[in-house]
């Protein structure tokens, strides 16, 4: 495209190079001059982020000509015979990933300029988002296994700072901690990944990587003697491990719902549209590798279903407005990973794609409710919003439309075709995912609309001078919004076409023939619209317009009925609240045990056993002994005497006993 | 000559038993007749062996100096005699084992020996002058010896004052130098004294 | 000339010693009153002398006074080290004697004395010299040790040590008896090649040997015949004990030579395991007791038992390489010991004996520079690099090793450890505990004695030259004993 | 010049801090200037030693041999590889920081103080580049002596129970070793020589108890569970300037004892207990770590942090792979920046606040912007995040370790987790959160110098963790030629 | 015996227990120190009557010339001895050997 002409006087290393170089700069720049910028901190980081969304279009662009890259920026380092650079590769999943990190990022970028005006730590917001974007764009454009762990462990840094931003609120601290301790533990299983990756093809690199799969099936390990393991299974588990950590999956899935103690755009950027997708991310990417492990993939499929469906549930019982987001984002990226597991990658990406402009956008538009609302964040005392919000509620009911897999809006083609594709899956458990997955669709159109209707209809529950002051939020706000909402209407039947079904990403993507659900998908593809209307046949949809009718019915019209329900299904509703016990689980048997754990190894191990029974022990009783024997110096000559003669006697008797 | 072994025996009692009675003696004086006895018949062995020199040596200077020495010191010092043989008894029995004990080993070792019997040697003859050879010896081969012997007393000498000599506060004694240092004027100081005036 | 007078001029050094001691004598007896000093002035003279005049006998070798007297390297290293640690004491001496009112010449003349003693052991060939220069030594150390008549501590010490020492002589005695009776001679040369005919199983050659080896072992202080040594250096004045630990210990470990190893190499591995036996219980017992101490002196009398316990692994080795780095280790304690007591010598005053370790509390702030020496001195005893005290235990670790007695190498480094405690007791209480008020108003300035203040720098600063620079000393203790297998 | 530069490198400090020393404790800015001077001049020596550096070989440079013990056969033999080089310049480079850290929160006895530091520089230059044995030895014990005073004359209340256990524990550790040293000696023809101890056959039984012996006195000072409990109580009493060179340097010599004598000395011993020292590093991974959360005292949980992260160094040593070895030494570099900053940055608060309990702290990041920035960098270094230093040597320890049995990776890889909770949880409670308590409020925020201390650390964490390219290149060939070295068995036929 | 003269191991046994006794006699002593000096004097003893019954078997002059020594040094031994001795009795008022224990530990 002629805007992008210019760019061939660079050698294409020079622009990938300045797509992360531009955020992490505007990060540095709002970091160290922050102080002194004040006010003015958000153009450096604005034009950094906006530079890296031009060249991002720009990659894409090329990419749809095939112009792919793969190559090496610096030698990171020589380990023993283990070379590790640092380089791109650029394809088309990268180039996809990059639009929609830096769009995101983008608008988020601008969203904050208004949302968190006259914060003491305005720079520092704007210094971590841009960091983040840096660290994104790393994570997505690396050719290798060292430089994805970067990025996929500073996405996780910078994660904790934005969720403890304000850190003088001790839940913003826990929930920070806490995000950062169990994305720790899916790094650690990554970690062990790559180590195994290390092991078995002695090298990082993707490239040589991938091509050592191949000689790599049949292999088996024994983690546990006697349990041969295939090494690719286990290698695509210990990867998985990680993804869940970031993407949150069901059991490391805790930490996401906590996160939203950071402000919302955080919630919005990170926790919504692009890191908690690097787990999705990076299981396509790695499709060489899981395309021959169906039992990585059974499992994938199952923890993203079981996530898809359980996570929805939970959603309907919460009151905190970014809460239920939250959670909808948990099961939103738990059909994502369904899909991978079902080896619907591109379906993956597609949702991947869909889901952050209309997650994105509800966040952003719960963002501009909370900011009206005075910061008040529970749904029991908003309602009737509609009138004062406008733009807002608009934008937010595209938004819950697309979530709720409402054709023509995005989320309705990327869902379903992720249920079509793991309905036509063959792994073992297929169908029972396919169940949760339409029962989670049903879900999905229940607690998106709840909250809905009782934002934006009913009775104003709020307190009079919130009500007296609401307000439609500025344009830094409502522009965004806007800009979020074009996509997440159109998107879907937009791109399903080239993203979805199509051969956009083959270049990126392995699909072994006996997984290639989405190729079946594709040999009846008629176009967007045929689909739409296969759509209207199935169950989802009619699931999900059941979800909204039901929402309607109870949270519009007959609110008292939810009250009454919930006791008469109290066990469940318990069950709900209690986030199946996750939460306690962790706190009570992990936590509480390492700490357990820790003070006995340091009071009975470390002070009682080894300081006090075998150092100040030994010391104790060398000088005991030193004491008790000093009496034998008792003064007396004859002592003295009686000493000497012993001695020579008992040498005496010795050498008689011994030469005698 | 059975009489040498009579003798020998004889006298190894007399000195054994009197070497005890040393140790045992409750009184220091009696412990130091005792010694006497007791040195007199080890010079009576020496002499038995032949050291006629030394047996002499060991009366002339033991008994006539040393136990005189001895008595001297007991009777200077006042020492009661009253906390005596206060836990002698309870250390008696691993005492006197232990010294058993050590007896017994050198006694078997040297009966068994070779050497506690080697055949004894020719009677010596009457002229043989044990002083003279002993003499030569000491005063060509045992030059050094002897010298450091010398020494060796002197030492004791000086110890012996300097750890005892007390020269106390308000004896009066002659101070030789300071009588000779006298110069007239410092004895006799000439006053011009004048008579009232008349 | 007559045979028996044939190289009498290997006898010069002592012979100079001791007209000197009567110079002493006679110029302290009728210059003392007016020239106090006389008796110390004349004292340096002579050992500065004694020293030129052996150092004009280093070379020379050979035998004199039909053998009595033995002139090797041994004897010239020996004498030169002795002649140093006397200087020593007689530099350190002065204000100490004067401030308990013992500064008289006799001290002077005994310490004269007693330096003959060892000299003559050091150089005797003949068990009657070592006898005769060890009761020389000891007749003169018993006197010392008593000579601040009015004390009781004093002359207790001298008391015990006269009893016992008479019991050790009676015991070396004794086996020198057997031993002559063995070989029917009493120089050591003809002693060791009579020693070939007779067979090593002889068991009154070995009672031979205990009785020796438990004479030398009270001399050298080594346990269970150690019983002396801590009340004899905690109730001694102060400066005789420094001259306890000093020269004497030297002629300790000429006795060892003369006795052991020229004359008694044939029954090596009798004796050896007489000491292995010497070396455990003096390394326990001496390490181990020091912790319990609450009086310096008598905490380093006690860490004298170790040392020895120390040099004998070097003699255990009972190898020319075993025997060079006892006598280094002797020569290394000799520095140690001198500059130790010297610092507590240096810290009494008159009716205030810096001998607790407690006296010695916040040092660090009262007095720096001490407090850096004392630092030295003790982590030199305690066998810490760079100081010269590492390199001595070093060289008898690697002769013990050589000899193949790993598990005593062992043993010994882990007692260096538990004596290592103690010494940092001392470190602690001058480096971090805060000076004790009592003590410092009691008498706040440290008398000046820039004499024996200076001595005392150069003393402990050469434990620590000496552990930078080891070599020559050692390859001179190396020398000496390069003559005696 | 060139040929005595290791010389340079020892003495120099050494008799600066003698002069520092004569200058006295009354003129104390004179004595803090000269400090600053001595080590400057002792740092800008060791440079050419990295200029001159041939990456190149795996044999010793810059060496320097003169007898040194005729009598025994000592030599004062220098040289360093690319194992040592960096530990030298770490020491030169931390000790310049040490002074200029200790500018103000010193105040008694300065020019001891500051003399201490240069002694002990130079001293711990000197085990770094010592090729005798005897002479590593001599540099190793007297080395105590210094930090045996820091600790006890400028430590906190328990400082004499602290430093008397530091120094038994470690001389103890030591002897043992002199020991193994001296029996080697008459094993390879009366050779003090640490190179020709390498090729010395020795058969399986010497070689295991050599390796015990060694393993007591590197074990030691690492420290290794279960000897390291010295350590933390070393650490709270001793002065920050104290802790840091404790845990940046000191540490590591146990870490570089095992590279340079007990892996190439005795490689089949090494090979046969390498379960043991494994197990040993796991433990620590594991069993240290969690002692760590449950800290109060801000420097205690650093202190076994710091062991936690010497089990990696260790566990690295002993899978017997190049890679894990490299990435051994690169932990032992970083931990070197990183635990140096750690308790410079609780030093910073010392001085602020006299206390190290957690629970008086709270909110600091409200006062001390900047303090707080750095210390979640250095936070972060602890926590192994990639792009710092801390990440790298942990990265390539777990490869290594998963080449000869993925549970060592598995196991060490927990570091991971509950390195995360112990320094953030630190980091939540002190920095993080309101202000609890008024003294923080006046808190001030970092002064230059304090800024440039840490700033300084702070580029080589990160330098380190982005490009730890050049840090590699030095280590390599040394690496190769001792991982083949060990792989030979000195067993003799 | 039937050499007319006792055998050379029969001194050597009298010189042995008169030995011990000297040495029973320093340990069991609980009287004055003068006892001591005594029982030291029959050490000396002892090894005189060894070296002269050794001088007298092995028919060299020697051990006699040894005695000779033994005896001179004894008798300065004897006098320092008592000097030392009468200088402890100035101090402490006794020479009672359960008394000397000032010093001790």
């Amino acid at each position: 495209m002629w805007v992008f002409d210019w760019l061939h006087v660079f050698p294409p290393l020079v622009v990938y190079l300045i797509i992360p170089l531009a955020p992490l700069a505007g990060s540095l720049v709002a970091g160290f001059a922050g102080w002194k910028l004040q006010e003015q901190a958000h153009w450096a980081p604005l034009a950094g982020v906006a530079v890296a969304f031009y060249l991002a279009l720009a990659v894409l662009f090329q990419t749809l000509h095939g112009q792919d890259f793969y190559g090496n920026v610096y030698t990171w380092a020589v380990m023993g015979h283990l070379q590790v650079p640092i380089g791109f590769d650029v394809d088309s999943l990268t180039a996809l990933m990059l639009v929609v990190v830096t769009f995101v990022s983008l608008c988020v970028h601008l969203y904050t300029i208004g949302y968190m005006h006259g914060d003491p730590g305005y720079a520092r917001f704007f210094s971590y988002i841009s960091l983040f974007t840096f660290s994104m764009i790393m994570l997505v454009m690396s050719n290798n296994f060292l430089q994805l762990f970067f990025g996929w462990e500073a996405v996780g840094l910078v994660s904790y700072l934005l969720i403890g931003f304000w850190f003088q609120r001790e839940s913003a601290n826990v929930a920070a901690l806490k995000a950062f301790i169990v994305n720790r533990v899916g790094d650690f299983g990554f970690l062990i990944g790559i180590a195994a990756v290390y092991h078995y093809c002695g090298s990082l690199d993707y490239r040589t990587v991938f091509a050592m799969v191949p000689h790599l099936v049949g292999q088996t390990v024994e983690i546990i003697p006697g349990h041969p393991w295939n090494v690719l299974t286990w290698i695509a588990l210990l990867l998985f491990i990680g993804a869940m950590g970031k993407s949150a999956q069901v059991p490391l899935h805790v930490w996401l719902p906590e996160s939203m103690e950071g402000p919302t755009p955080i919630s919005a950027l990170i926790h919504a549209a692009t890191m908690v997708t690097a787990g999705i991310f990076m299981v396509a990417r790695m499709s060489p590798i899981y395309e021959q492990s169906a039992t990585a993939l059974t499992v994938i499929l199952l923890i993203g279903s079981i996530t898809a469906l359980f996570m929805g549930l939970i959603g309907l019982v919460q009151n905190d407005i970014k809460r239920i987001i939250a959670y909808s984002t948990l099961s939103q990226l738990g059909y994502m990973t369904a899909a991978l597991g079902a080896s619907a990658f591109s379906a993956a990406i597609f949702h991947l794609m869909t889901h952050a402009f209309f997650k994105a956008l509800l966040f952003l538009a719960a963002g501009s409710v909370i900011h009206a609302m005075a910061n008040e964040q529970d749904i029991r005392k908003m309602g009737g919003l509609r009138k004062a919000m406008p733009i807002t509620y608009i934008t937010f009911l595209i938004g819950g439309l697309a979530l709720s897999g409402i054709p023509p809006f995005a989320g309705f083609f990327s869902k379903d075709l992720i249920i079509e594709a793991v309905g036509l899956s063959t792994l073992p458990g297929a169908g029972w995912a396919e169940f949760m997955l339409v029962a989670g669709a049903f879900v999905t159109a229940l607690y998106t609309f709840r909250l809905f209707f009782m934002v934006f209809h009913g009775e104003p529950r709020m307190d009079p001078y919130t009500r007296d002051h609401l307000h439609e939020s500025p344009w830094v706000i409502t522009v965004p919004l806007i800009a979020l909402a074009i996509p997440a209407a159109y998107a879907g039947w937009a791109y399903i076409g080239p993203v979805g079904l199509g051969h956009f990403l083959d270049s990126s993507l392995v699909i072994a023939p006996q997984f290639n659900t989405i190729g079946e998908i594709a040999a009846h593809w008629q176009g967007a619209g045929a689909f739409l209307v296969h759509g209207l046949e199935a169950w989802p949809f009619w699931l999900a317009i059941a979800g909204i009718i039901c929402a309607a019915y109870f949270y519009a019209w007959r609110s008292g009925l939810p009250e009454s329900l919930s006791r008469l299904l109290s066990p469940a509703t318990w069950l709900l609240q209690s986030k199946f016990g996750f939460d306690a689980f962790n706190n009570a048997v992990l936590v509480r045990g390492a700490i357990q754990f820790g003070r006995l190894f340091w009071h009975v191990g470390d002070e009682k056993l080894i300081d006090g029974l075998m150092v100040n022990g030994t010391a104790f009783g060398i000088g005991k002994l030193a004491l008790s024997w000093r009496r034998v110096q008792t003064g007396y000559i004859y002592h003295y005497a009686f000493a000497m003669i012993i001695g020579l006697i008992l040498l005496m008797t010795y050498f008689v006993v011994w030469k005698g | 000559m059975l009489i040498t072994t009579i003798l020998f025996y004889l006298f190894s009692a007399i000195l054994l038993g009197s070497a005890t009675a040393v140790i045992t003696a409750r009184n220091p004086v009696y412990a130091s007749l005792f010694l006497v006895l007791a040195f007199f018949n080890a010079a009576a062995l020496f002499i038995l062996l032949g050291a006629e020199f030394l047996g002499l040596v060991l009366i002339l200077v033991y008994v006539g100096a040393v136990m005189v020495l001895f008595l001297f010191v007991v009777m200077m010092l006042d020492i009661n005699l009253t906390r005596l043989k206060e836990g002698f008894l309870s250390y008696l029995p691993l005492g006197l084992a232990i010294a058993i004990l050590g007896v017994l080993e050198l006694a078997v070792v040297f009966w068994t020996s070779p050497l506690g019997h080697v055949p004894a040697p020719a009677p010596i003859p009457a002229n043989a002058d044990n002083t003279r050879a002993l003499g030569v010896l000491l005063y060509t081969h045992y030059l050094y010896p002897f010298e450091i012997a010398a020494v060796i007393l002197l030492v004791a000498i000086i110890a012996a004052i300097a750890l005892t000599l007390r020269r106390r506060q308000g004896t009066k004694t002659q101070n030789i130098d300071a009588q000779m240092a006298v110069r007239a004027k410092d004895r006799l100081s000439l006053v011009n004294l004048r008579g009232p005036e008349q | 000339m007559n045979a028996f007078l044939l190289h009498w001029t290997f006898a010069i050094p002592e012979i100079w010693v001791l007209s000197m001691a009567c110079v002493v004598l006679l110029a302290d007896l009728y210059l003392g009153e007016r020239l106090r000093d006389v008796a110390p002035v004349l004292t340096v003279l002579t050992l500065l002398g004694a020293a030129v005049l052996t150092f004009f006998e280093i070379g020379q070798s050979g035998t004199a006074f039909a053998g009595q007297l033995l002139l090797d390297p041994f004897t010239n290293v020996a004498e030169l080290f002795s002649y140093l640690a006397v200087l020593m004491v007689v530099l350190y001496s002065r204000r100490y004697l004067m401030d308990r009112g013992i500064y008289r010449g006799e001290i002077y003349v005994l310490l004269l004395f007693a330096l003959l003693g060892v000299m003559v052991m050091v150089s005797g060939g003949s068990l009657l010299t070592i006898y005769l220069g060890l009761e020389l030594l000891a007749l003169s150390q018993y006197a010392l040790v008593a000579f601040h008549r009015d004390s009781l501590s004093a002359t207790e010490a001298g008391l015990k040590y006269f009893v016992l020492g008479a019991l050790a002589s009676g015991l070396l005695l004794y086996g020198m008896s057997l031993l002559y009776g063995l070989t029917g001679t009493l120089d050591v040369r003809h002693i060791a090649a009579a020693l070939v005919n007779v067979n090593s199983s002889n068991l009154i050659l070995v009672f031979a040997l205990v009785f020796i080896v438990a004479g030398i072992a009270f001399k050298l202080g080594a346990a269970p015949f150690h019983m002396w040594l801590p009340d004899v250096y905690q109730g001694a004045p102060t400066l005789v004990t420094t001259f306890l630990a000093s020269a004497p210990k030297i002629g300790a470990f000429a006795l060892i030579v003369r006795l052991l190893i020229d004359g008694g190499y044939g029954m090596l591995e009798s004796w050896q395991q007489i000491f292995i036996a010497l070396t455990l219980v003096s390394l326990v017992v001496g390490n181990l007791i020091a912790i319990a101490q609450q009086n310096l002196k008598r905490m380093l009398a006690y860490s004298t038992v170790g040392h020895v316990g120390f040099l004998s692994l070097g003699i255990v080795a009972g190898t020319a390489a075993g025997f060079a780095s006892a006598f280094f280790y002797t020569i290394v304690y000799v520095l140690m010991s001198l500059a130790g007591f010297g610092m507590i010598l240096l810290l009494s005053r008159a009716g205030f004996e810096a001998e607790r370790i407690d006296d010695f509390k916040g040092l660090a702030q009262r007095k720096p520079w001490y407090a850096f020496l004392m630092l030295i001195i003790m982590f030199s005893m305690a066998g810490v690099p760079p100081t010269v005290g590492f390199y001595a235990k070093l060289a008898v670790f690697q002769a013990v090793i050589a000899a193949g007695y790993v598990w005593l190498a062992v043993i010994g480094v882990l007692l260096a450890v538990i004596g290592a405690f103690y010494y940092l007791r001392v470190v602690k209480v001058m480096f971090f505990d805060a000076p004790d008020p009592d003590v410092d108003s009691e008498n706040a300035p440290i008398v000046r004695d820039d004499l024996a203040s200076a001595t005392l720098s150069m003393n402990s600063l050469a434990l620590l030259v000496l552990g930078i620079v080891p070599g020559p000393l050692m390859a001179f203790c190396f020398y000496a004993m390069q003559g005696v297998i | 010049m060139n040929a005595q530069l290791l010389s340079y490198s020892i003495w120099v400090p050494i008799v600066g801090g003698l002069l520092v020393l004569a200058v006295g404790d009354r003129r104390a800015q004179l004595a803090r200037w000269l400090a600053l001077l001595v080590s400057l001049l002792a740092f800008a020596v060791t440079i050419p030693l990295y200029t001159g550096f041939d990456t190149h070989t795996a044999a010793m440079q810059f060496s320097e041999r003169v007898a040194w013990i005729p009598s025994l056969n000592i030599y004062y033999h220098l040289g360093v590889d690319g194992i040592s080089l960096w530990f030298v310049l770490l020491t030169s480079f931390l000790t310049v920081l040490v002074v200029i850290s200790s500018w103000r929160n010193v105040q008694t006895r300065v020019a001891q103080f500051m003399a201490a530091f240069l002694i002990m520089e130079g001293m711990m230059i000197g085990v770094f580049c010592a090729l005798d044995a005897i002479l590593f030895y001599v540099f190793w014990e007297a080395m105590l002596i210094p930090m045996f005073l820091i600790i006890g004359v400028w430590g906190g209340p328990r400082r004499v129970y602290a430093t008397i256990k530091f120094f038994l524990y470690t001389f103890l550790g030591s002897v043992l070793m002199l020991v193994a040293l001296l029996y080697l000696y008459f094993h390879s023809n009366n050779s003090f020589d640490l190179l020709v101890y390498q090729h010395t056959p020795l058969g399986m039984t010497a070689q295991i108890l050599i390796f015990i012996a060694f393993f007591v006195a590197f074990a030691v000072k690492i420290p290794m569970w279960p000897v390291h409990t010295w350590l933390p109580d070393a650490h709270v009493e001793a002065p920050t300037a104290g802790s840091v060179v404790l845990a940046a340097i000191m540490l590591k010599m146990g870490a570089y004892g095992f590279l340079r004598l007990s892996l190439p000395i005795v490689p089949d011993a090494s090979h046969k207990l390498a379960w043991l020292m494994i197990l040993l590093s796991l433990i620590a991974i594991i069993y240290v770590a969690l002692v760590a959360i449950v800290q109060e005292d801000m420097k205690k949980l650093v202190a076994y942090s710091s062991i936690a992260h010497m089990g990696f160094v260790t566990l690295g040593f002993f899978v017997f792979d190049s890679v894990a070895i490299e990435g051994s030494i690169i932990q032992m570099l970083s931990h070197g920046f990183i635990s140096a900053a750690m308790f410079l940055c609780i030093g910073v608060l010392y001085d602020r606040m006299h206390t190290r309990n957690i629970r008086a702290y709270g909110g600091v990041a409200n006062v001390m912007p900047i303090f707080a920035a750095l210390m979640m960098l250095f936070a972060m270094g602890n926590v192994g995040l990639p792009g710092t230093s801390g990440f790298v040597g942990e990265f390539m320890v777990v490869l290594g370790a998963y080449q000869v049995n993925p549970w060592f990776s598995i196991l060490a890889a927990t570091g991971l987790i509950t390195g995360a909770s112990y320094t953030l949880w630190l980091f939540k409670r002190a920095i993080f959160g309101g202000i609890v308590h008024p003294e923080v409020a006046a808190l001030k925020d970092l002064d230059l110098r304090e800024m440039l201390v840490l700033g300084t650390l702070a580029a080589f964490t990160l330098l380190l963790g982005v490009w730890p390219a050049p840090f590699l290149d030095i280590v390599h060939s040394s690496v190769q030629h001792l991982v083949a070295q060990v792989a030979v068995s000195k067993i003799p036929a | 015996m039937m050499g007319g003269q006792p055998t050379l191991a029969a001194y050597l046994i009298l010189g042995a227990i008169l030995f011990s006794i000297g040495v029973v006699g320093i340990f069991l002593n609980r009287k004055n120190v003068i006892i001591l000096l005594m029982a030291i004097e029959l050490l000396l003893l002892a090894v005189n009557i060894n070296l002269v019954a050794f001088s007298r078997y092995l028919g060299n002059l020697e051990g006699q010339v040894f005695v000779f020594f033994i005896l001179t040094v004894a008798a300065a031994e004897a006098a320092i001895g008592l000097a030392i001795l009468v200088v402890y009795f100035r101090n402490r008022r006794s020479i009672n050997v359960e008394d000397i224990d000032e010093l001790r530990g």
